[in-house]
């Protein structure tokens, strides 16, 4: 790989933005709570210290255990690698819609068996309600991907979002759209508010935080990481869409491309971090209400992207 | 000439209709023999009118068979196993005898309805005869309790048929009316051999409570 | 040079002949009939192999005719493919079959076992091979009637004899509207064959309906599916491997045969397709997911796969009619490729059910648990077909279902009816949606059969069962992961079975690629940051919020991971609890409470049951004609006597 | 004259050894011999009769053709297998806890042995008269077999049986004397010599003729138990011993049929065959799917069959409707030989488990496998699976009906056929699987299922090698 100026950014924009988001998100929740937080690096600083650190595995444990955070990791990093971020083209081509869902839908798989290999209850329950909240989400982040690509009039995730502005043929309002659907669903598949809550500690609520109860060590710092590449992965292309949008509206030289979808994945942050501050943690029967918003505006997208391909 | 067999028809058709408004085995058995009686006149009458010596023998053999030797049988069978009196089944027997003559006016109508054959000349009256035994028959069977009563009222339908065929066409070929004779005999024997058996081992005769066998 | 027939003759006369050998023979049989099966099958799947893309008929001469046409067979690519299926997972089966049996030996009749199992296998071949309307019936009973005779192996056991009860009440509705449809394709035509038999016009929409009713039936699509999670269940795991691998993909060949090569003239069989398809694959995920008996889900599952195939069938159906090539190829493509897979894993993930339930002696998923540790191999094939089941890549799942999805996507983004655009569009949502369950399903039941603390005593004295038992499984998987990644060549060649698709260039999956890398990344991270701490590792009980030890009921089971799913789709997952309380004083004092939640099968209660008793209704009725009176008889005789009379006047 | 006394001569020897012979081994033993060698005798009798369509000439009004020659043969193999059959029967009959007496059962050997030359003696007939006449003569003559266990069941069976089919053959005299009437018109005397009424047919008066042909019918119909004239078969069927029950089911039932399949060759000729192809149609249709619903809830095994054999006459008709006699011929084969199996086997199942009930009868596939696998195969070869014949002579027929356009029976008989078999499989489960209820007695299970197991393969081999031209051997 050619060091460029555009290669570095996407290296920088890898290994530190997943931590910077986290840590901002926290920092600005603190805010709100009138607290100091901790510093905007502080999950890079503890995945350090879980790589230092010994690991305690469950007796009742296989090896299945230890190979669900080894695989999401791997699947975030492939997929983050196969993602175009605005100008820069993926190092790993031909990652079309339905493979990119189905390599998370893999992550997910072993997220889930690997946080029901110790026996736990409370893992294995929080394993249950991922699966029950991810398939009640999915369609409305697969419509809303596919949306844009009816648009693009091609399946590949290198088509629709790497395409240079000035050919870009998907219209605002479906770029809107799905970046609005992608958004809320991303708060499903994120384990953010009010879905679920990543800062409590009680078991019988969480989610994603309550699967993996178990992991310790390294093997919890392997979590962590997928977690934010995921983080990642999800703030990155909502905000290209919302980039893309903007871009309909005012011409944004390219040179600032870049610039504006990390600026945009920050006031995503901003503002996850807003509605965690300010809205509470949905009962569980409510789910799936906020889940249909996310279908909604996946629809409207499909719809947005039927009306403006007809003419075409 | 006509006029003769038509009366004779008739007698035998109202001999059946009192026939059924008897519940006395020998009595309806003494019935069946007039009837019969009346029908090989009948049968005589056309033997002459067509000049064919085999109806002849078919007459002796109708006054041997039916007149004499199955009602005998079959009074001797009433004796046998004490079947004297049949209550009956559906219909009280006096108005068995009414319907009867309801059914009586019913095959006149039916009679003119036939698509006859006219060779003959007027034989309308003779069919009503013949199909009101046929009817009587049937309505003999249906309102009996007594296996005996429904023998005496399938040979009444037989008669009512074998009528039919005298009067209702040219006479029927002679081995086949013999046939018809040999094998009324034979049903008779067996139906009486079977209600022989039916006495035996049931103790009662009455076909309306033979319902063992059923969905 | 040519040796298909001779090949397939062979394959014919040996699975006869183990057929008769099974009842012939007094002992030692098992070992005979096993190697005369797995010759036959190795025989069919050279003769497969062999026949390529040369298309050629056979008709069996001489003393053979079954009163209109003789028995005939046609060999082409899409026959080979099917058989060469057929082969492979029979030839499985039978080698499973040898080492299984022992775990059923005292229950099992094996002389009938081995019989019914050749004439099953016999018939099946008979069916893809078959190249006139009544061979292909002959056929198609017999796979029905032997496959039935085999769901029943267990001839005391009442379950089994309900399950292939309503089996072949159902097959034999099957058989019923197929050959309806099949003797109105006679008149029209004035042949048996197939070969001059025209499924492409608009007039013959009924008969068309008829046939594909009677495969819809047989393949187990909803509404006509009950009868599947009946009868897969109860056959012996070799077999319901064969019925769900390969038996239901008759109706797909069928399906394939009749209206995709040729194309249907009308567009209702297209919409017909894809709408119960898509129902099927929704209700079958959704029914899978709350079932806690390993066969009955996967059977279920099974329901849900079919479902995705004839969705896929009613695709390249409607885009044949609208002249949309490139879709109507790759929805071709789709229905044979997600045939086959669905073939690979399911009889794999049948297996693993057979050896699990022969090493613990339970298929309920609420008595197991923890066998990982017990039955390595087992947990490893049964992962692999779990993860193929749930369609993850880089297996060969994905695939099939990856080219459902393109072809929904294209035909979305195609220029044609706005309407089927939107259609394609909600189909993409539920397909994903059913996706989303299908891998809740798996994960599910991979992770309560093989996870966390075995549930029963019988689970923890599980062991490894035979390694024949292993192979088998084992080979099936490694078949999963090279479909899978070798997906590319097997798409460019099941493309070339159709005459019109040979020159479409369909969109390319890097499945391959992406599977290398992701198994580099991964060993590379675990060689990186878990292997070198293998030395740190400290093990201690499960998080237990310090109450002390956890039981192993404690853990989630089939029912509490549903649970949630459950509530969602109250309405259609009906649940019933029925409580039973005693005890001497039952108000105040129960001693004993026994509470039991029971599902209600939606169909099975509104609709079959009432159509049942409709008949048993009629039969009431009918019986009282019979009421053993002889005066009552007799008044039947006068009565039609008179009706026809009075039928003759008036008419 | 030669050929009469050839025809004659076994039954009548049959009879005479039953009647002066005493044990019933020897008794047994020959005449199921003989049989087998009057079917050799037939054969070798027949055998010019398929060479070339010269019909045999026995006597005045009894002659031979090809058709008739067929369903002779049928049902002397018919009977035979029965006869043979019954040898076990009876042995086991005797052994058992409440013997048969020796009287009884030479008793029946006399009246069987006479119920088949009756029975032969309905496809001699040339003439109506005489068919009526044989007709009515298998009546009295197989009364005697239905009342053989001399039960109060058996007794009330074989009245109902006499009485109505006494009844609806009466009618069916009435119908000839109509007939005979009618062709009067045609030539002076009238005549009932059936080529004869065939070459006259465009000359009958035709009023007359159909109304002649209802009667008919009907009363033969009630013979074959045609619904709803069926009331008194299963009752017959169910009581007779069981090789009396396969010789009902597979050799009486045809000749019924056959009376009616000669009526049609008339119609036929008198160009009003439309009439009664409708009657014929809509009856057969009506009473296969009315079998088929009398099918699902049943309470003894022979009855079962009894209504299933309803069912197959019904079938029957409609071969009868489609005009092709030969495929009446295939069809009736195809159903005796099925049939009689599986009376044969029930009467095994019924001697072993000494019941009828079908509750009580269970796990026969566990207690004697020969025995359940037969059973079972005999079923489904009765309900018309593929690839035995019974499927073929429907798809025949169902094919015909098509040809014909007749769309709304051909869903009719589908349907009708479907359920049967449904039900079928219903009774069988029960009666194959499960745990036995009862002790068996089996006795000797391979050689008593030798017949059933012959007859099925003749079944298969029907299935698998009728071909068009076969079949047109039987097309006068």
């Amino acid at each position: 790989m050619i060091l460029t100026s555009a290669n570095l950014v996407f290296i920088v924009t890898l290994t530190i933005m997943p931590f910077l988001l986290i840590g901002v998100i926290k920092k600005i929740k603190a805010c709100f709570q009138n607290r100091v937080g901790p510093p905007v690096f502080q999950s890079l600083y503890n995945l350090v210290k879980l790589f230092n650190k010994d690991e305690i595995l469950s007796k009742d444990c296989s090896w299945i255990f230890r190979s669900g955070p080894l695989i999401s990791f791997s699947g975030m990093l492939l997929l983050c690698l196969s993602v175009p971020w605005l100008p820069l083209q993926p190092p790993v081509p031909g990652c079309d819609i339905f493979l990119f869902v189905y390599v998370l839908a893999l992550i997910r798989f072993f997220s889930i068996i690997s946080s029901i290999d110790a026996g736990s209850p409370f893992s294995s329950f929080a394993a249950s309600r991922e699966a029950t909240l991810s398939f009640l989400a999915e369609p409305a982040f697969v419509l809303a991907l596919v949306a844009l690509g009816i648009s693009a009039h091609s399946s590949d995730l290198a088509l629709i979002f790497g395409q240079p502005i000035e050919n870009n043929r998907i219209p605002l309002s479906v770029w809107f759209f799905s970046g609005l659907a992608l958004f809320l669903s991303g708060i499903v598949e994120l384990s953010r508010m009010p879905i679920d809550d990543p800062s409590t500690h009680l078991e019988l609520t969480m989610v994603h935080e309550a699967m993996v109860i178990e992991n310790s060590g390294p093997n919890l710092a392997l979590v962590e990481w997928s977690y934010a590449l995921k983080l990642l992965l999800f703030f990155g292309l909502i905000a290209q869409c919302f980039v893309y949008s903007l871009s309909k509206i005012i011409a944004l030289p390219p040179l600032l491309l870049p610039l504006s979808v990390l600026v945009v994945m920050l006031a995503l942050g901003c503002l996850t971090a807003m509605i965690e501050s300010f809205s509470v943690k949905l009962s569980w029967g409510k789910n799936p209400d906020f889940i249909a918003y996310a279908v909604s505006m996946s629809l409207l997208s499909s719809l947005a992207a039927f009306a403006m391909n007809g003419g075409s | 000439m006509m006029n003769e067999v038509n009366l004779l028809t008739v007698t035998a058709a109202v001999f059946a209709i009192m026939m059924s408004g008897s519940g006395q085995s020998r009595t309806n058995l003494l019935l069946y023999a007039m009837q019969t009686f009346f029908i090989a006149l009948a049968c005589l009458a056309q033997a002459e009118a067509k000049g064919s010596p085999e109806l002849y023998t078919v007459v002796i053999g109708i006054i041997v068979i039916k007149v004499l030797t199955v009602p005998y049988f079959l009074s001797w069978l009433a004796n046998k196993i004490e079947a004297r009196s049949d209550p009956g089944a559906f219909l009280p027997i006096p108005l068995t005898m009414h319907v009867s003559i309801l059914l009586f006016a019913l095959s006149h109508f039916l009679a003119l309805g036939l698509p006859l054959f006219k060779g003959i000349g007027s034989v309308a009256s003779d069919a009503t005869g013949a199909i009101s035994l046929l009817l009587t028959g049937m309505l003999f069977m249906l309102t009996r309790r007594f296996a005996l009563g429904q023998i005496i009222g399938f040979l009444t339908l037989e008669n009512g048929i074998f009528l039919f065929a005298v009067t209702q066409t040219k006479g029927m070929p002679f081995i086949i009316e013999m046939g018809i004779l040999l094998d009324v005999l034979v049903a008779v024997m067996i139906g009486g051999l079977f209600v022989f058996r039916i006495q035996k081992s049931f103790e009662h005769i009455d076909v309306t409570q033979l319902n063992g066998l059923k969905e | 040079m040519n040796f298909v027939t001779p090949l397939f003759l062979a394959a014919f006369m040996l699975l006869l002949a183990s057929a008769v050998l099974a009842i012939v023979t007094r002992k030692k049989f098992s070992l005979v009939c096993v190697a005369l099966t797995a010759l036959a099958c190795v025989f069919l799947i050279s003769g497969a192999l062999q026949i390529g893309r040369s298309d050629s008929l056979w008709k069996l001469s001489g003393p053979f005719y079954l009163g209109v046409a003789p028995l005939s067979f046609r060999f082409d690519a899409l026959s080979a493919v099917f058989s060469a299926l057929l082969g492979l997972i029979a030839l499985c089966a039978a080698l499973f079959s040898h080492a299984y049996l022992k775990h059923l030996s005292g229950r099992i009749n094996q002389k009938y076992y081995w019989c019914s199992l050749n004439l099953f296998v016999l018939g099946m071949l008979g069916v893809f091979l078959a190249a006139n309307a009544i061979t292909f019936l002959v056929s198609w009973e017999i796979m029905s009637l032997s496959s039935a005779a085999l769901v029943v192996w267990n001839f005391s056991e009442s379950k089994g004899q309900k399950a292939a009860l309503i089996y072949l009440g159902a097959t034999r509705l099957a058989t019923a509207f197929l050959s309806a449809g099949f003797l109105w394709f006679h008149h029209a035509f004035d042949s048996w064959d197939f070969a001059k038999w025209h499924f492409n016009q608009a007039d013959l929409l009924v008969p068309s309906m008829m046939v594909a009713l009677g495969l819809f039936i047989k393949s187990g699509i909803w509404p006509f599916h009950i009868w599947l999670p009946y009868a897969h269940p109860s056959a012996p795991s070799s077999v319901s491997a064969l019925m769900s691998g390969v038996m239901v993909k008759v109706a797909v060949y069928a399906l394939l045969r009749f209206f995709l090569i040729d194309g249907s003239g009308s567009i209702y069989l297209a919409w017909v397709c894809i709408a119960l398809g898509a129902i099927s694959s929704f209700w079958g995920v959704l029914f899978a997911f709350v079932q806690s008996d390993i066969k009955k889900l996967l059977a279920y599952s099974t329901v849900e796969n079919l479902g995705m195939i004839f969705l896929a069938a009613g695709i390249c159906l409607y885009a044949q009619v609208a002249q949309l090539k490139e879709i109507a190829a790759l929805a071709f493509v789709a229905v044979i490729f997600h045939s086959i897979n669905h073939g690979l894993f399911k009889s794999l993930l049948f297996f693993c059910a057979g050896a699990i339930d022969s090493a613990v002696h339970s298929r309920k998923l609420d008595s197991l648990g923890g066998l990982i540790n017990k039955m390595p191999a087992t947990t490893g094939s049964f992962l692999i077909g779990s993860t193929a089941a749930s369609a993850l890549p880089p297996l060969n799942g994905f695939v099939g279902k990856w080219l459902i999805y393109q072809s929904l996507f294209m035909l979305a983004a195609s220029e044609t009816e706005r309407a089927m655009n939107v259609l394609a569009m909600i189909l993409i949502g539920l397909l994903s949606f059913v996706g989303g369950l299908a891998l809740a399903v798996f994960a599910k039941m991979f992770a309560v059969v093989f996870l966390g603390r075995p549930r029963s005593p019988a689970a923890e004295n599980a062991s490894e069962c035979s390694k024949l038992m292993n192979a088998i499984p084992a080979a099936l998987a490694v078949l999963c992961l090279v479909c899978g990644c070798f997906a590319g060549p097997l798409i460019t060649y099941f493309c070339r079975m159709h005459p019109l698709y040979s020159a479409v260039s369909l969109p390319s999956l890097p499945i391959g690629q992406i599977a290398f890398l992701f198994l580099a990344f991964a060993i590379f991270f675990y060689l990186a940051f878990l292997r070198k701490n293998g030395e740190r590792i400290r093990y201690f009980s499960t998080w237990d919020c310090g109450y002390g030890s956890l039981l192993p009921k404690m853990q989630v089971n089939s029912q509490s991971f549903a649970h949630s799913v459950g509530t969602i789709f109250g309405h259609l997952l009906q649940y019933v609890t029925h409580f039973e309380i005693g005890g001497h004083d039952r108000r105040h004092f129960p001693e004993r409470i026994k509470a039991e939640t029971v599902m209600i099968s939606l169909l099975e209660s509104r609709i079959y049951g009432p159509a049942l008793a409709l008949v048993r209704l009629l039969n009431r009725h009918f019986s009282k004609l019979q009421a053993g009176s002889i005066h009552l008889y007799l008044l039947y005789v006068f009565l039609v006597l008179v009706a026809m009379i009075v039928i003759e006047v008036l008419a | 004259m030669n050929d009469l006394v050839l025809i004659l001569s076994i039954p009548i020897a049959a009879t005479l050894l039953a009647i002066f012979c005493p044990k019933i081994a020897v008794l047994s033993r020959t005449v199921s011999l003989a049989l087998w060698f009057y079917f050799a005798i037939l054969v070798y009798l027949f055998a010019p009769l398929f060479a070339s369509k010269q019909a045999i000439y026995l006597f005045a009004g009894l002659s031979a053709d090809r058709i008739a020659a067929a369903f002779i043969l049928l049902t002397v193999i018919i009977s035979a297998s029965a006869i043979t059959q019954a040898g076990i029967f009876f042995e086991h009959e005797l052994l058992s806890e409440n013997p048969a007496e020796n009287l009884h059962v030479r008793q029946f050997y006399i009246l069987a042995m006479l119920f088949l030359l009756s029975m032969i003696t309905v496809f001699f007939c040339q003439n109506l008269g005489f068919l009526w006449m044989s007709i009515e003569a298998t009546t009295l003559l197989s009364a005697g077999l239905v009342y053989f266990h001399r039960s109060q069941n058996s007794l009330e069976a074989t009245w109902k049986y006499f009485i109505i089919c006494s009844v609806g053959i009466a009618l069916a005299l009435l119908g000839v004397v109509l007939i005979y009437a009618s062709s009067q018109y045609a030539c002076s005397e009238g005549t009932l010599a059936i080529p004869e009424l065939i070459r006259l047919a465009g000359l009958l008066n035709i009023p007359l003729f159909k109304l002649g042909f209802i009667f008919a019918f009907l009363g033969f119909a009630t013979k074959s138990g045609v619904f709803p004239l069926h009331s008194w078969l299963p009752d017959a069927y169910s009581e007779a011993p069981a090789p009396a029950s396969a010789m009902f089911s597979g050799a009486l039932l045809n000749c019924a049929l056959y009376a009616i399949m000669r009526l049609c060759d008339i119609c036929r000729a008198s160009g009003h065959f439309a009439a009664a192809f409708s009657i014929l149609l809509w009856a057969g249709s009506i009473t296969v799917i009315a079998a088929a619903i009398f099918l699902v809830h049943q309470h003894g095994i022979k009855r079962l069959w009894a209504y299933s054999s309803i069912e197959n006459a019904g079938l029957m008709l409609v071969a009868i409707a489609t005009g092709s006699w030969s495929l009446f011929l295939l069809q009736a084969a195809n159903h005796s030989l099925a049939k009689t199996s599986l009376f044969l086997l029930s009467g095994n199942i019924i001697q072993a488990t000494g019941t009828k009930q079908l509750k009580d009868i269970r796990g026969v596939l566990t207690f004697c496998p020969v025995w359940g696998v037969l059973l079972a195969l005999s079923a489904f070869a009765v309900t018309g699976v593929p690839p035995f014949g019974v499927f073929i002579s429907e798809w025949l027929i169902l094919n015909e009906l098509m040809v014909m356009g007749q769309f709304l029976p051909v869903a009719i008989l589908l349907a009708g056929l479907a359920l049967a078999f449904i039900a079928v499989s219903v009774h069988l489960g029960q009666i194959l699987f499960g745990v036995p209820k009862k002790n068996f007695r089996i006795f000797r299970p391979t050689l008593s299922s030798l017949v059933p197991g012959l007859l099925l393969l003749g079944s298969l081999v029907l299935g698998f090698t009728v071909t068009p031209s076969l079949l047109a051997v039987f097309t006068p």
